[in-house]
């Protein structure tokens, strides 16, 4: 029971993070592509967070009369890297709308029939 | 003994305001169309928040704590209303018919 | 019992993911994103990491929801069905799920204080930071100070992302809205607006200098400036926002806030330090920390709050209809 | 106690994700997360006070600004999408 309740965390991250691959990888439409790079790098986040976590500590702020903290490490990595992932998919994003003005479809299958055709 | 009884006061109220907070989305899922549910929903945003956050400044006391619930609340009370009353003006400009009973009566 | 609440939001959120590869229509996926996020945000909150949480919600919810749905509407909603049959690929997600799975194994398990990630670096980091830093907020004093540099790495790639929008999608500005009887169904949302927005540039500000004594910070702050703007160029179009905070001011401000940070560093140097090394910024050590601190995160602020208005506007001005 | 509150908040937003899954429309999906974050504002509240730290509620305040914007700039998005493909249909 500790053995599963000890890596359930992981696991589940694990579980998310190949839902987001599989996404990544089977889908044929751009923005779920993109959508799905978001799950993976949400779950690469709460994989980190889940490692800061230290049994019965609290938030890394230091206050009086408080001596168990969880890892602050952890929290800086994630948060300039939430920052930095919404800027890698805004710019994902302008790369789809820009694949839709050149090809006029966002399906990556098409894509690829227009670009034999040429 | 004043203290207790503002613990049972405040219990009282998250109760209250968690089991109005079950009820609106239980609504929000059983009710049978799109313009029923926005009632449901604002029994959530209305009743159910309000006593939640009254319950937990009855815990806050007269402290900065206090003061950041009443903010949560006042921006509640003006959000909530608005994003439903946006929400039923879009789906009335997107013609989504209300469900109505066309029995005789 | 926290476990109780850290297992069914995990499982919440797993269902969530699930839901999202299935649904066809890229509406519906794009709110179940942002439910996604709320989702994890608070679980954030379950694992202590307050900063995190104030950066996702911000984020996560708030702006990465209406870049998606800018490009839905910009391009299509429905996804096609997939000419390939999905079979290799669950293959290959199967295996590698499994692989990583095998690796967890060994991994300490969840909450334990003796594992590796909190030896050397990270208690020293929580034990030192009251006399070197004099800041209450760890994850601040390390984002900001001992590990300074990174986050000057990490402000640019924001920067170049900006400019990279801008390459992309270049900018139209937009003439004045008319406030004509067209827009009479905004009423509500105008007044609510009016009264909101003076009150989130101010909260951004609070949470920008807080930032030292509770969670908060340059880029939670940025974000929730930049929200404000999002709101009032929602209620009163975005050719009135370009008035109020024009295009070219904005590429302006996503270079200095950069620089303001480099100078911090170079300033540091002049004054006999290291690069990014506050103590000398001031006679006192904790001062200069402070000061110095203050300074980079104004900067930080001041770059992720251009950056996202234009991105913002870069995506929005491309809708046809002018009022947004 | 918060722990009976909290783990009741967490039902309803199940309840509420059944709801964002069935749709049927894009608004009944909007009401949902809209819903959903009023309830993540309420537990992120009462999860501060259960770990003994109320001072974070800065972070549900951000919260209940982020969904109001996020749900306004939804309907704004899809209202200018209503006239070609009826996003209300299911």
């Amino acid at each position: 029971m500790s053995e599963l309740l000890g890596h359930y965390n992981y696991w589940i991250v694990i579980i998310l993070m190949m839902t987001g691959f599989y996404t990544v990888i089977a889908r044929p439409n751009l923005i779920k592509k993109i959508i799905g790079l978001f799950i993976f790098q949400t779950s690469v986040f709460i994989l980190f967070i889940s490692m800061a976590k230290v049994e019965g500590g609290t938030a890394p702020i230091i206050e009086e009369g408080i001596s168990v903290y969880s890892n602050p490490l952890p929290h800086v990595l994630i948060l300039t890297a939430i920052v930095v992932s919404l800027a890698t998919t805004a710019l994902g994003l302008a790369l789809v709308i820009r694949i839709r003005d050149a090809y006029g479809t966002i399906n990556e299958d098409d894509i690829h029939v227009q670009d034999e055709e040429d | 003994m004043m203290d207790l009884i503002l613990d049972v006061l405040s219990w009282v109220c998250l109760l209250g305001g968690a089991i109005f907070l079950l009820i609106g989305a239980i609504g929000v899922l059983r009710f049978p169309d799109f313009y029923t549910r926005l009632h449901a929903v604002s029994i959530c945003d209305t009743l159910g928040a309000g006593l939640v956050l009254v319950g937990l400044m009855l815990q806050g006391g007269l402290s900065l704590v206090t003061v950041k619930l009443l903010l949560i609340f006042y921006f509640m009370i003006f959000t909530g209303p608005s994003a439903v009353h946006a929400l039923a003006e879009a789906a009335l400009q997107d013609k989504l018919k209300p469900l109505v009973d066309e029995r005789e009566p | 019992m926290e476990h109780l609440i850290d297992i069914v939001l995990l499982g919440l959120l797993m269902i969530t993911g699930f839901a999202i590869v299935r649904l066809r229509s890229l509406l519906a996926v794009a709110m179940l994103t942002s439910i996604y996020s709320l989702l994890s945000a608070s679980l954030f909150v379950v694992l202590d990491a307050v900063d995190v949480a104030l950066t996702e919600a911000a984020i996560g919810a708030g702006i990465s929801t209406i870049l998606i749905l800018a490009t839905v509407a910009l391009t299509s909603d429905e996804e096609k069905v997939p000419r390939h049959t999905p079979l290799l690929p669950l293959v290959v997600v199967i295996a590698t799920g499994a692989a990583l799975i095998y690796g967890t194994l060994d991994m300490p398990h969840y909450g334990d204080p003796a594992a590796p990630v909190h030896r050397d670096v990270a208690s020293s980091y929580l034990h030192d930071t009251p006399a070197d830093i004099g800041v209450q907020n760890v994850v601040t004093s390390v984002l900001a100070s001992y590990r300074g540099y990174d986050t000057l790495g990490e402000v640019t790639v924001i920067f170049t992302a900006g400019i990279g929008v801008l390459a992309l999608l270049g900018y139209r500005t937009r003439r004045r809205n008319s406030q004509g009887p067209g827009n009479r169904k905004l009423v509500v949302l105008r007044v609510v607006a009016k009264l909101f927005f003076p009150l989130i540039l101010l909260f951004a500000l609070y949470v920008l200098f807080h930032g030292d004594y509770g969670p908060g910070g340059g880029f939670q702050a940025g974000v929730i400036f930049a929200t404000g703007f999002i709101l009032y160029a929602l209620a009163f179009g975005l050719g009135n926002a370009q008035r109020v905070i024009p295009h070219q001011l904005l590429r302006i401000m996503a270079a200095v806030g950069v620089l303001i940070y480099a100078a911090v560093g170079i300033e540091s140097m002049l004054l006999g330090g290291k690069f990014l090394e506050y103590r000398v910024l001031a006679d006192d050590p904790v001062t200069g920390q402070h000061l110095g601190i203050m300074l980079i995160e104004l900067g930080v602020g001041i770059t992720v709050v251009a950056v996202m208005l234009i991105i913002y506007y870069g995506f929005v001005s491309r809708l046809h209809s002018g009022d947004m | 106690m918060f722990i009976t509150v909290s783990i009741v908040i967490l039902a309803a937003i199940a309840v509420g994700l059944v709801r964002a899954f069935r749709g049927p429309t894009l608004y009944d999906r909007v009401l949902a997360a809209n819903m959903i974050g009023t309830l993540t504002v309420l537990m992120v509240a009462v999860l501060g006070f259960m770990t003994g730290r109320p001072e974070f509620l800065d972070i549900a305040l951000v919260y209940v600004l982020i969904s109001f914007v996020s749900t306004i700039a939804v309907l704004r998005v899809v209202a200018l999408r209503t006239g070609t493909t009826g996003a209300g249909k299911k």
